[in-house]
This record gives structure tokens, C-alpha cells and sequence, in this order.
């Protein structure tokens, strides 16, 4: 045994995978700008800081959601119930404020709300286990069902200002529910790219067997995930509302929709072990640059869900594109 | 070779048997950032049998995902019989008569075993319906050929490795053809499967089929193949009759440096018991399983498959429930319920499936190194801390000769050798004191084998207890200081560094 | 009439079922309601209700099962007036009587009654309404009008619509500086009104009115406007007058509080109890008196009319349907 | 070494793969013969040949769409478009028919439309090698956009009787729609569970690498899955036009996650491979049973939501405990 033995030495690809990422991120990146200097240059309110701002509002509560449906998708995983239950913490966090319970009481009771429903999705991922999409499709329907319940169908209004500002209130030129969604994006970006639980959410999406056997801790793993995409909802449930001023039990129907959309145009696998919060950012403001630039240009109604399509299309298939020239 | 199901008598000999059945020239293939094959030119005859050895990495299964139409050859031709052919896809080499049994396991686990064997070329009848009696029916046939005695009706999924592996054998049987190609086909078989295997061989090559038979047993390479060819770093360096190696010559040639001894001395006193199992028994899968490991011991577990060796260390290790029994760890009563418990009362497992169990084959060597002390290379057993990972992935591949063009190098691109020495320098990351090695080197190369060797001696000089289930009997004697024995779920019996012997071995595992 | 001979039911109580097109906005919620309080002033009549939330094969298999369940008249709230006629064919032919509510079925006089409020004539009068406040503004007929439609492909949507649109169009004619700046599907859904509506702000920081397909779209738009600080009260020159149509509870609070210039208000509480009323005549042989068709009347309501003695008699529905 | 050495005889695993297989449905039918006895004896409308046929027409749409979800599914797939699908095939129909274009074309148009939207999921799943999920969610989209755009969002409706029979009528006792469900259940149970082609499906959902190393074309059994499953929500629109004698854009919104869930009911997993027919066919069964239960019972319309999702919810922990019951 020679010891003076040497593999071959790394050709070109050292810290392949980290540029390979880039260029991933690259591709969504190019395509904001594209959309942004189109809309710039044809529109022009849109390079104005009160329409930019108006983006950025109009993206945080699915921004706020689409982070924790990203951590459930690196997973593997997948939350369908989000959009049901941004409904039902809004009623609940409405009802209780209208029993004139404190504003931070209602607001920790509508996230603490998701965080539960979220453990109840948890629970029966992880202990019985069952698949999360049919499980989250059925807390859906029962979230949904329990928002008619509690409010007998009614929208619950007339909130503290102190509750309306959390969603509708400015702080500056910033509006409020924008730097909540800042501040969302900001910590779960570090928590997921820099922290030992981030880099077990990833080894249980890569390969949950192999994750296990390594000692990573899978169950509480896997049952946090679905307690924070849950707790969002609920953060989610109490913007909404206070941006409202309202909460009715039929908000916020197909959230969850988009809000996987834009996981995935951020560059997730629905197969889990891949996807970021940036990604993810750059899917949420593409689909509010999208929206905004409908609005703006006019579109007629009935065009606007066609090019939704069509662009979510177009998004994945140059991603998928790209991978296959890298021969992916 | 024609099943009964197959349309045409078997072609026993090309019209012109002045050709070679097979040539593949000038082969090259690269991957990103590695160059697999460079100018490989191999031939094969009919009724042959061509050894392909060398070490992990050295690009023989590349060379035949080339055959089988996985990959396509940057440069290089394809001749089967004299005829130019070019796989597109698997289905042209299929067609083509030309049978690739992966390294990889490439079963669908929730259809039966009838079903699987003949996939690809189920019996069809009227519209489109499958033969079923004539399915299940050729099915037997094959599987008692290759030795495995299950309902074809059986899922997949419930079969251990090794019968999984003997389901692809018998696939390539199922098949009409003219070459098979074995990458590592005994690597999970037992002696008994193997001999099977060795006989069913014979069988092929007197029916004029030509054999490719890739093994890192040389034994078994020296039993079987006419012909041996050596590739090293992607370039084929010799090929010689059977006849005309040595086994030191092979060896020489595949790492290109002499090896001294397979396996090398240790120098281990016992110390105290590590590890003391009593009574464990898992429901439906073993019983009443007791034995002790000491301080600088090396243990064997031997038995055939399906014996439920894997399940015992799974068990000890958490990862499957005790349903009775008593484990101690250093004199300390432990009730491991999960591989995070075991890995802190110091037991670490090194899982026999790498793919399935041991890695996250999408992940980077070194995201999989540090997977087990993530807390360890972190600040306040919280935040990442890159530059520590960094440095405890570059010491595992100095320390385990990862042959890898970087820490950075996604695992599902390294060869199944180098994959194994990974999850191996992931276990040693948390410092365990008891290692459970499920087949360790299987799959791995002389020279890599030898170094994993060195390791566990090495470990063992350091104090730690080492329980490694092996099917390759040679390394149970050369490697254990006593081996045990399953049979069925039970611990027949053991036996003692001074009783060694492959036949008392088999013996227990073997018979009633 | 063929079916009538069924109305000789001998029984001394009756089983009516009631199917809405959905219960996720407050005014369906007052239909349900006002067919509740109307069975309970029958004794004899009995009340079977569901909900099709919002799809029509759903609504056709409910109102299937309660034709199976051999009930004694059927009250629909269709989603669609085209799609519910088969199954109302269905009913006519078990001798079912068939009234419908808001919504009718388009197949004439396969109906005993269809009661409902004029939807063009909301969206009409809502252009009206606007035009007169910026007449009172300007002086003349002039400004920028943003347009948040309702739900595409529903009756009230389109219909609505098709109302403003028009009046729109006639009004243009005459005052070439009243100006169409945006038109877009807020869909019934405030979230979605207030994000468009907030784009809109941004765009333009001239808009005078907005007409909203329903009260659930102008809540939205109020609350973009309050968080891009562009309110200003009724009467201030920098107003954005704000018109809607239904008569929510949240609609009349936020004209009460001066939020919103006014709300087209509808009362199906009212209007369901009247359809119940001909439902117990029907089932009792009194058929002269139940009109085919009848359009139950609305209201404008703004800050000076809401606690008038006439709103008062048309009935502040939206206040009593959530007691 | 004794080369006439046989492995250890198989123990208890002779043929139990069909006897799981056989418990597993049976939970099902167990569930489904509860709900109904309880519903026979509570409810005594229930039993009544009327009531039953009814269960029956109410369960054909979400049947023949179901079907072709279980072929999608199977191969691990997903087809989250088929409720858009069956809108616009629904109109496009309707609009041929009012074209004067006589009632057979239309027919086959709607289901060729179907057959169509299918067959640009498959290439993006195969060619592009999108996500299914994903490319499904644009088609979703897209597809309800086009239903609006043609009809200017208008009910296209009138159809000649020979379409409305396809939908609505009867032969003797029988909905036609309910026996045209029937032919698609039979027709589909026989290829899935007995041909070449079937166990190709259930290969690739398995291990698509495995199944293209056995060289079955994985491309092209990818491609009729969702050609398939397009095709059969062509039919599903025909069907509801004629049932409802009108299409309009807006119809079946979210018929796609009843059918899902009418699939997951049935025994099929998420991740391919498993699955059936017969499973699915069961699985429709409840939810039309429930459904029916729910109208009988006078269930007050809050709860209906809150109990389907209760359904979903229970009958595959059932599934999932039975599981684990076992050991599996
Ligand atoms: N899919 C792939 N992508 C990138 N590199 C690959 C891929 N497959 C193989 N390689 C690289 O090609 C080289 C040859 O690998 P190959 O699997 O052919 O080796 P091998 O001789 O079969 O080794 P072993 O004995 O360990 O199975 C290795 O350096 C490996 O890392
Ligand atoms: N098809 C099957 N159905 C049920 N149980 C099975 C089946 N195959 C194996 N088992 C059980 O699983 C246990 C162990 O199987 P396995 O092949 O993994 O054993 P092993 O000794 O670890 O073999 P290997 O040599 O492959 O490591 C045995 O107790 C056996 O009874
Ligand atoms: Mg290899
Ligand atoms: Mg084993």
C-alpha cells in the first residue's frame, strides 16, 4: 500500500454545485429584470416608489405563506391547507377581538391557531403516518368548514386600529404587512441556509431513510415544518384581516395554489431536498411584477388567468430548460 | 437464451465466426470535471467469459452503461458481430440481445417478482393483455435456475437484497441473449447463491453466450472468466488470458502498487465489554439474539441470506423496535429507540444500502460527512459554521482516500466504492466506540478494501468493538477475531478465531 | 298547468327544500335566513337546506336528492339560470313546484314564481350615482372612473356590469371628460379588490369614483385607499367616491362611519320570506295570487338615507342577518 | 461448498402481496358498507332505487375523471388541470353545438380538446421533463383563462336532446352518464390490472429508472397516461354540458381535488406505483355516498365542508393504521 497514493486531481468543477445553484437563481433572476424593464419601459407608474411599494404590499401575504410551504416542500412535503386556514385564524383572531380581547392576545391567537393545525397535519404526517397531501387536502375542507362554523357564515369586522395598522398600517413609506414579510423572509432565509435545523430540513427531503439513520432527528423535523408553515398561516390569517379590517371564513380560497407556484418557480422540487427562500422571494415578486403588470397594462379580465398560466409555464420550463443544456 | 416465452431459437453461433461477437473501440466518456474512459477497447467471444477488475472508480460500470445504451460514448464504435450498433436508449441494447445487470439494484418494488423478471417483454396476449399462468409459470422456472425459492406472486418489495439481486439474474435469463453483462453480481450473494450463479454461467457460456463478469473477488474472477481485463483511471491497461495472472500481477495492475498483505495484522488487546445484547428479539424478524463485544474486538456475523443480520444491527441501532431483550452499553442498561440514541451511547451504523439508507445521493460528500454532527460544526449547536465542515470533509477524504474531484462533489457521482467510504467517514464523525458495519466492503475495491481493513484494525487498537455482518466468507476468517453465525432469525452457533473454517461456518449456517 | 295536481298533498305538513348557490357571501347567508324565518312563521311547513358552494353539478345533485326525498316544493337559488333547468324540468316532471330566488331558470314558466332584484339596474344606477357626486364636484359630468367588477361568469357579475357599462357608455357620450380608467375583476373577493385596487392608487393619483360589482369589492377598495393615505372624507374635493351594491352589515358600517359614499342596497331577507309566502299559498291552492315573476325592489343607501324611516321599512338586512 | 445449497425456504410471504392487497380494499368496503347501513336505517329515503340511482349520476363526473387521475397517479404523477379541463372541453362543445355542428363531432371535439390539453402536459412532463404539479397548475390556469376567452365568459347553452341524453338521460332505469361512468370503469380496471400496458404504468410509477433499463418506453406510457386522463375530462365536460344542457366557463372548480382525494380513498399512494382501479372506483362511492348522506340528513350546509374533510381525513388513517398494523 503506497502511501503516497493521490486521487486525481479536481478538475474544473470544485464547488460545482454552488455555482450550479447560482445560475438556477440566476435564470429567475433574469427573468424579474426582463419583466421589470418591459413593464418599465411601457408603462410608465410602474418605476414609481408608490407602485413598487404596492408590489411588494400586494405580495406579502402570499410571500408570508410561501415561506413556510418552502420549508414543507424541502421536505418532500406539501401543504395544501394554508389558504383554508389564513381563513380561519383571520375569523378567530376577528371573533376574539370582538369579545375585545388585547390585540397581541388575538394575534398570537390566530398564529398559535395555525401553529395547532399545523401540529394536527404534523401529527398525522409524521405518528400515522399518512401522505402530507391528503392530509393537508382534508384539513383543508375542515378548516375551511370550522371558518363557517365559528362565524355562521358572517364576516367579522371592526378591528382596533392597532390590529388594522398590522396589516394596513404604513411605518414610513413602508407598509407594515411588506416588512413583516421582510422580516419573514429574512429570518427563514438564515434558518434554512445557515442553521443545523435548515440543513436537516434538506437531508430529511433528500432522503429521509438516510437522514434517519444519521441521527437526525426526522419526526421533529418533519412536525416542526408543518407547525411553522401553519404558524405563517396564522400570520398570514392576521394581516389579511387587519388589511381588511375584516375577516370573512371565504378568504383566501386557492392561496395555496399560488403560493406553491411561486415555491416552484423559485426553483423547488416537489420531490424535496432542493429549493431556497430566495428562490422562493423571486417567485413571489415575479407573480406580483405579473399581476401588477396586468393591472396596470389594462389586460381585459378574461386574459389574466390564461397568461397567469402561461408565465408559471414559462418560468419552470426555462429552468427545466436550463438544466437539461447543463445535462442535468 | 430462450425461455419458452422467447420468439426464436437461441442463436448459438454468429454466421461468421471469424468476428468477434463484441467490440467496443477507442471508447472515451467524460462527466463534468471527470474524465471516465479515455480510448477503453475491449472484445468478447462467444461462449466467453471476460473479467472486468479494477478499482472503485476505475469507470467499469460506465463502460457498460456505454453497452447498455444508458450512456452515450463521446468517442469510440460498437461492433456485434461485425455489425456497427449504437444504443440510443436501453431498449436498443435489449433488442440487440445485450443483457446489463446494473451494480444498482433496478427492480420495481411493488409489482411481483414474475412481473419484474419479465419487464420490459411481459407475455402479451390478446388485446394487450398479460399472460398470466404463462408469466407466473416461466417465472418459477427462472427462479429455481438461479436458486431462489419464492412465489413469483411476491412483491418485490418484501424480498431482502440478496434475493432481490438473484430476481435480476434471473431477469437477464428471461431474456434472449447474446451478451450479459454482471457488474457485481455477487456483491450481496452469499457462497451458496454464488455457486448457483457460477453454474448457471457455465451453463451460458456453453449455449455460446458471451459474458462480462465485473467482481472485486478476484477468487471469483480467477474461478470463472476466460479472459481478464484491468482498467485503471479509465484507461484499460492489460488484458490476459485467465491463465496468465497472478493474482499479485492483477492486483499490481489494478492499483498500479504492490499490496502486502489483504489483511493486515492487528495488534488489539481486549479490554472490557462494550456492548452486551441479551435475549433481543424482534417480532417476525429474529429471536432471542444474545452475544457480547469487547473493547478492541472484532466480531463477524455471519449466515445466509435472509437470515436477519441486518435486522439485529438495525435493532441494536434503534432503527427497528425491540420487541424483547436487554442491551447494555459500557455496563450501562441503554433503551435505544432511535438511531439519534444509539449514535449518542456511542454505536454507529454503517447500513449495507447505500443508496437507499446511507447517503442523499442529490447532496454534496460533504453536506453527507457532516450529516451526523451537524451540532458539532456549528456555533451554539446552531448555526452552521462552513469553515469546520470544510475541514471535517477534507479530513475524511485524506483519511479514507475519497477519490473525489472535491468536498463539493455531489455523492451520485462517485463511484459505488467511494459512495461506501463516505458513509463510512460519517460514522467515524461522532467518535462511537461500538460500530455496527453491515457489509462494509461490499462493492469496494482490493485497495480500498485493505484501507477499510487498516481502519477498523485501527479502530480496534483504539478501543473500540466492531461487529461486521459479511457475506464474503474469506473476510469473516481474515478479518474477525470470532464469527457468529445466523440461521432463520437465531444465532446457531459461534465459532472461534482457533476453529476457523469456511466449512464449519457454512455448516451452521446452513443446515438444520 | 300540468304539476298542479300535486298541490293536493294531504298532508298536513310540508317539506320544502332549499338549495343556494353558496354560502360564502353574507347576502346568500340572508336568503337562507330569510327562508328560515319564513317556514318558521308556517307551522306546516318543514325546511330541507343545502348549499351547492358555488358549482353547479353540485347543485343540480343536491336538488336531485331532494326531488328524491319527494319534498313538497323546491326553492332554488340557481348559480346558473341555463344549467339548473334540467333538474327544474326534473321537479316539474315529479309535480314539484319550482320558485325561484334571485336567480331564475331560464325555461319561462317551468317556475310558479322567480323573485329577484334587477342586477342591470344596480350597475345602472351605480353610474347614475357617480355622475351625480362628480356633477356636485365639478360642476359638470367629468373625472376618472375606476370600474372593479365582480366574479366573471356569474349572473350578478355580468349582469351588473352590463348595467354600468352601458349607463357608462350613454353618460360618455354626453360628458367627454368622464373617463374610464381602469376596469378589472376584483371577482367578489376584498383581498383581491384591495390589491388592485392599491396598484391602481399608485398609478393614478387622480381617481375620483369607483364603482364595485359588490359590497365585498368596496371594502377592499376603501382599505387601499386608507393604507395608501389617500382618504380624504366625504365632501373633500380630494374624495374618492365610493359605490357598491348589496347593503352588507360591513357595507353599512362603513357608511355610517363615513368610509363610503353609498351601497345599492338589495334585501333578500325580505324577498326570501316573500318567496316562502308563495311557497305556503301555492301548497294551500292559492295560486292566483303569486305573480310569474317579480322584481323585488332596492334601495340607495348612503349616510343621509341609512337610518331614514324609509330605509327602515325596506329593511336594513345586512344589520339583522347577523343577529 | 455444496453447490446443491438452497436458500432458507420463504416463510410467511407466499402469495401475501394479494392478500394485503385484499384487506386493504376491504377496509374500504368495509367503510362504505358502514356508511351505508347507517344511512339505510337512519334515513328512509336512502334505500329507495331512486335514491341510489341518484348516488350514482352524482358520482359520474368525478368517476370518469377520477379514472383518469388513477392512470396520472399511479405513475407518480399528478393532474391538478382536469376540473379546468372539463370547463373548457364543456364549452368548447357547446359552442361547436351552437355552430350547428351535429352531435357526435362535438362530442369527439370535447373529448379531442381533452385528449389535446393532455397530450401538452406529456410533452412537458417527457420532453421538457417539467414537474407535474406544476405543468398541471399552468394547464389549470391556462385552461380556465381559454374557457372565459371563447365564451366571453357567457353560459353557452340550448343543446340539441341527443347531447343532453349523453348527460342526462336515461336508458330504462339508468342514467346514461352514470353507465357511460360504469363502461369507463370497466374498460380502465381491465387495462390497468390486465395488460402489458397496465403493468407498464404501475413499472414506471414504481422505479422509472428501473423501467427504462428493462427498455419499456417510460416516455411514451408517460404520454398516454396524461393524454388519457385529458381525454377522459373531455368526457367528464361533454358529460356535465349535457347534463346541465350549458357549459359554462366557470364549472368545476376544484372537481380536480375531490378526484384526488377519490383516488388517495382508493388505496393509491402519491408516489406511484400503487393504486387501482377498483380502489378508485370505491373511493368515489364514499364521497357520493357522504355527499348523498349529508343532503338525506339535512346536515346544516356549515358542516358539510368540515365533514367531507373529516371523511378524507378518516378513511385514509384507516388505511394508514391497517398499515402500520401490519408492520408495512
Ligand atoms: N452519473 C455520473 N455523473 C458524474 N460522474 C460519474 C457518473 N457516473 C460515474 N461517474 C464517475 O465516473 C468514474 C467511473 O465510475 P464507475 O461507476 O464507472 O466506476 P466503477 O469502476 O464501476 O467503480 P466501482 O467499482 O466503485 O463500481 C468515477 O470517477 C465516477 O465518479
Ligand atoms: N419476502 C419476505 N417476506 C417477509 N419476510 C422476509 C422476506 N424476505 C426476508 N424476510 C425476513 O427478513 C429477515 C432478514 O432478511 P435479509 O435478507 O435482510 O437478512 P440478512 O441476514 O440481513 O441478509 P443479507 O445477507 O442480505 O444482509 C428474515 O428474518 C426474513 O425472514
Ligand atoms: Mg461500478
Ligand atoms: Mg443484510
Amino acid at each position: 500500500m503506497a502511501s503516497g497514493q493521490t486521487s486525481p486531481a479536481p478538475k474544473r468543477n470544485f464547488g460545482l454545485s454552488s455555482v450550479t445553484r447560482a445560475i438556477n437563481e440566476l435564470t429567475i433572476v433574469v427573468g424579474f429584470v426582463a419583466i421589470s424593464v418591459y413593464l418599465a419601459i411601457t408603462t410608465p407608474s410602474f418605476l414609481t416608489s408608490a407602485n413598487l411599494l404596492s408590489i411588494l404590499l400586494a405580495s406579502s401575504l402570499i410571500g408570508i405563506v410561501a415561506v413556510g410551504e418552502t420549508f414543507v416542500i424541502v421536505t418532500g412535503g406539501i401543504d395544501l391547507s394554508v389558504g383554508s386556514v389564513v381563513a380561519f385564524t383571520g375569523v378567530m383572531a376577528g371573533l376574539a377581538l370582538n369579545a375585545h380581547i388585547p390585540v397581541p392576545i388575538a394575534v398570537l391567537l390566530g398564529v398559535g391557531i395555525g401553529a395547532l393545525s399545523g401540529g394536527f397535519i404534523a401529527f398525522a404526517v409524521t405518528t400515522l403516518n399518512m401522505a402530507p397531501f391528503i392530509v393537508s387536502l382534508a384539513v383543508l375542507a375542515m378548516a375551511r368548514g370550522l371558518a363557517f362554523i365559528v362565524t355562521n357564515g358572517n364576516t367579522i369586522f371592526s378591528f382596533p386600529d392597532a390590529f388594522d395598522n398590522i396589516g394596513g398600517g404604513n411605518i414610513g413609506p413602508f407598509p407594515v404587512a411588506a416588512l413583516i414579510a421582510a422580516a419573514v423572509f429574512l429570518i427563514a432565509g438564515l434558518v434554512l441556509a445557515r442553521t443545523v435545523f435548515g440543513a436537516e430540513v434538506y437531508a430529511v427531503g433528500g432522503n429521509r431513510d438516510a437522514a434517519r439513520l444519521a441521527g437526525i432527528p426526522v419526526t421533529r423535523t418533519l412536525a416542526i415544518v408543518y407547525i411553522i408553515s401553519g404558524a405563517l398561516a396564522g400570520l398570514g390569517g392576521v394581516v389579511l384581516a387587519g388589511r381588511l379590517d375584516s375577516a370573512q371564513p371565504i378568504a383566501a380560497v386557492g392561496l395555496e395554489l399560488n403560493a406553491i407556484a411561486a415555491v416552484v418557480i423559485g426553483g423547488a422540487s416537489l420531490f424535496g431536498g432542493k429549493g431556497s427562500i430566495l428562490g422562493t422571494l423571486l417567485g413571489v415578486l415575479i407573480i406580483g411584477l405579473i399581476n401588477n403588470g396586468l393591472t396596470l397594462k389594462n389586460v381585459q379580465p378574461f386574459w389574466v388567468q390564461f397568461i397567469q398560466g402561461a408565465v408559471i409555464f414559462g418560468a419552470v420550463l426555462i429552468d427545466s430548460l436550463n438544466q437539461k443544456r447543463r445535462g442535468g | 437464451m430462450a425461455t419458452g416465452l422467447g420468439r426464436k431459437t437461441p442463436r448459438k453461433c454468429g454466421p461468421d465466426s471469424m468476428t468477434r461477437l463484441l467490440e467496443m473501440q477507442g471508447i472515451s466518456m467524460g462527466f463534468p470535471g471527470v474524465k471516465a474512459l479515455s480510448d477503453v477497447s475491449i472484445s468478447l467471444d462467444r461462449g466467453e467469459v471476460l473479467g472486468i477488475v479494477g478499482e472503485n472508480g476505475a469507470g467499469k460500470s460506465t463502460l457498460m452503461k456505454i453497452l447498455a445504451g444508458v450512456f452515450r460514448p463521446d468517442a469510440g464504435q460498437l461492433h456485434l458481430e461485425g455489425v456497427p450498433f449504437s444504443p440510443r436508449r436501453p431498449k436498443d441494447a435489449l433488442d440487440a440481445g445485450i443483457i446489463v445487470i446494473h451494480q444498482e439494484l433496478s427492480l420495481i418494488p411493488e409489482r411481483s417478482v414474475a412481473e419484474n423478471i419479465f419487464l420490459g417483454h411481459l407475455p402479451r396476449g390478446r388485446l394487450g393483455g398479460i399472460r398470466r399462468a404463462a408469466l407466473n409459470r416461466e417465472a418459477s422456472r427462472l427462479l429455481a435456475r438461479v436458486g431462489l425459492s419464492v412465489s413469483p406472486r411476491t412483491l418485490v418489495r418484501r424480498l431482502g437484497i440478496a434475493q432481490q439481486q438473484l430476481v435480476e439474474i434471473a431477469r437477464a435469463l428471461s431474456r434472449e441473449a447474446r451478451v450479459i453483462v454482471m457488474d457485481e453480481p455477487t456483491a450481496t450473494l452469499t457462497t451458496a447463491e454464488q455457486r448457483i450463479l457460477f453454474a448457471t454461467i457455465a451453463t451460458l457460456r456453453n449455449a455460446g453466450v458471451g459474458l462480462v463478469f465485473i467482481s472485486h473477488h478476484l477468487e471469483e474472477v480467477f474461478e470463472i472468466c476466460d479472459r481478464v481485463t484491468v482498467l485503471r483511471d479509465g484507461a484499460a491497461v492489460e488484458t490476459r488470458a485467465t491463465k496468465d495472472w497472478t493474482e499479485d500481477a492483477l492486483i499490481q495492475a489494478m492499483v498500479n502498487r504492490p499490496i502486502e498483505a489483504l489483511f493486515p495484522a492487528r495488534h488489539a488487546t481486549l479490554g472490557e465489554v462494550l456492548l452486551q445484547v441479551e435475549g433481543l428479539s424482534s417480532a417476525g424478524r429474529f429471536e432471542d439474539v444474545s452475544f457480547e463485544l469487547r473493547a478492541g474486538e472484532v466480531v463477524g456475523l455471519g449466515g445466509l441470506i435472509g437470515a436477519g443480520r441486518t435486522e439485529v444491527l438495525k435493532t441494536i441501532y434503534g432503527a427497528l423496535p425491540a420487541t424483547k431483550g436487554k442491551i447494555h452499553v459500557e455496563s450501562r442498561e441503554r433503551h435505544i429507540r432511535s438511531p439519534r440514541q444509539a449514535l449518542s451511547a456511542g454505536v454507529a451504523l454503517v447500513p449495507e444500502d447505500r443508496k437507499g439508507e446511507g447517503l442523499v445521493m442529490p447532496f454534496s460528500l460533504r453536506t453527507n460527512v457532516a450529516m451526523s454532527t451537524l451540532t458539532k460544526v456549528s456555533w451554539l449547536r446552531s448555526i452552521l459554521a462552513q469553515g469546520r465542515i470544510d475541514r471535517l470533509a477534507e479530513h475524511a477524504v485524506e483519511d479514507l482516500r475519497i477519490r473525489t474531484p472535491g468536498i463539493r462533489q455531489l455523492v451520485r457521482s462517485l463511484s459505488g466504492g467511494n459512495q461506501q467510504k463516505v458513509v463510512l467517514s460519517r460514522a467515524l464523525t461522532t467518535k462511537p466506540r461500538i460500530f455496527l458495519l453491515d457489509e462494509p466492503t461490499r462493492g469496494i475495491d482490493v485497495g480500498a478494501k485493505v484501507e477499510v481493513y487498516r481502519l477498523i484494525n485501527a479502530l480496534a487498537e483504539r478501543g473500540a468493538a466492531i461487529l461486521v455482518v459479511s457475506s464474503d466468507m474469506l473476510e469473516l476468517l481474515g478479518l474477525c477475531d470470532r464469527v457468529l453465525v445466523m440461521r432463520t432469525g437465531r444465532i446457531a452457533g459461534m465459532v472461534a478465531k482457533a476453529d476457523f473454517s469456511q466449512e464449519r461456518i457454512m455448516a451452521l449456517a446452513a443446515l438444520g | 298547468l300540468a304539476w298542479a295536481a300535486s298541490a293536493a298533498h294531504a298532508a298536513d305538513s310540508y317539506t320544502v327544500g332549499l338549495s343556494v348557490a353558496t354560502l360564502a357571501n353574507p347576502f346568500f347567508q340572508g336568503m337562507t335566513k330569510g327562508v328560515q324565518a319564513g317556514i318558521a312563521q308556517h307551522p306546516d311547513l318543514k325546511l330541507i337546506n343545502t348549499s351547492a358552494n358555488g358549482d353547479a353539478n353540485t347543485q343540480t345533485n343536491q336538488v336531485t336528492d331532494l326531488i328524491n326525498q319527494h319534498v313538497a316544493a323546491l326553492i332554488l337559488n340557481p348559480i346558473n339560470a341555463n344549467s339548473i333547468v334540467p333538474v327544474v324540468k326534473e321537479a316539474n316532471k315529479k309535480g314539484i313546484p319550482v320558485f325561484t330566488l334571485d336567480r331564475g331558470a331560464a325555461c319561462g314558466d317551468c317556475q310558479v314564481n322567480f323573485l329577484e332584484t334587477d342586477n342591470v339596474a344596480l350597475g345602472k344606477e351605480g353610474a347614475d350615482f357617480i355622475a351625480e357626486q362628480l356633477k356636485k364636484r365639478y360642476g359638470s359630468v367629468k373625472g376618472n372612473v375606476v370600474d372593479l367588477e365582480g366574479l366573471l361568469g356569474t349572473t350578478a357579475g355580468d349582469e351588473r356590469e352590463q348595467g354600468f357599462a352601458a349607463e357608462l357608455a350613454v353618460l360618455q357620450k354626453d360628458n367627454p371628460d368622464l373617463k374610464l380608467v381602469a376596469k378589472q375583476a376584483a371577482d367578489f373577493d376584498a383581498d383581491k379588490a384591495f390589491n388592485i385596487m392599491t396598484q391602481l392608487l399608485a398609478a393614478h393619483n387622480d381617481i375620483d369614483a369607483v364603482f364595485n360589482g359588490n359590497d365585498d369589492n368596496a371594502v377592499g377598495a376603501i382599505r387601499a385607499i386608507r393604507q395608501a393615505n389617500r382618504f380624504a372624507p366625504i365632501g373633500d374635493p380630494k374624495h374618492i367616491v365610493i359605490i357598491s351594491i348589496d347593503g352588507t352589515e360591513q357595507a353599512l358600517s362603513a357608511i355610517r362611519k363615513g368610509q363610503m359614499d353609498g351601497t345599492l342596497s338589495q334585501n333578500p331577507l325580505t324577498m326570501a320570506k316573500q318567496s316562502v309566502a308563495y311557497v305556503e299559498a301555492y301548497l294551500h291552492g292559492d295560486k292566483a295570487s303569486i305573480p310569474a315573476h317579480q322584481f323585488w325592489p332596492h334601495m340607495l343607501l348612503t349616510k343621509e338615507t341609512i337610518d331614514s324611516p324609509a330605509a327602515k321599512a325596506y329593511g336594513l338586512w345586512g344589520d339583522e342577518v347577523s343577529q
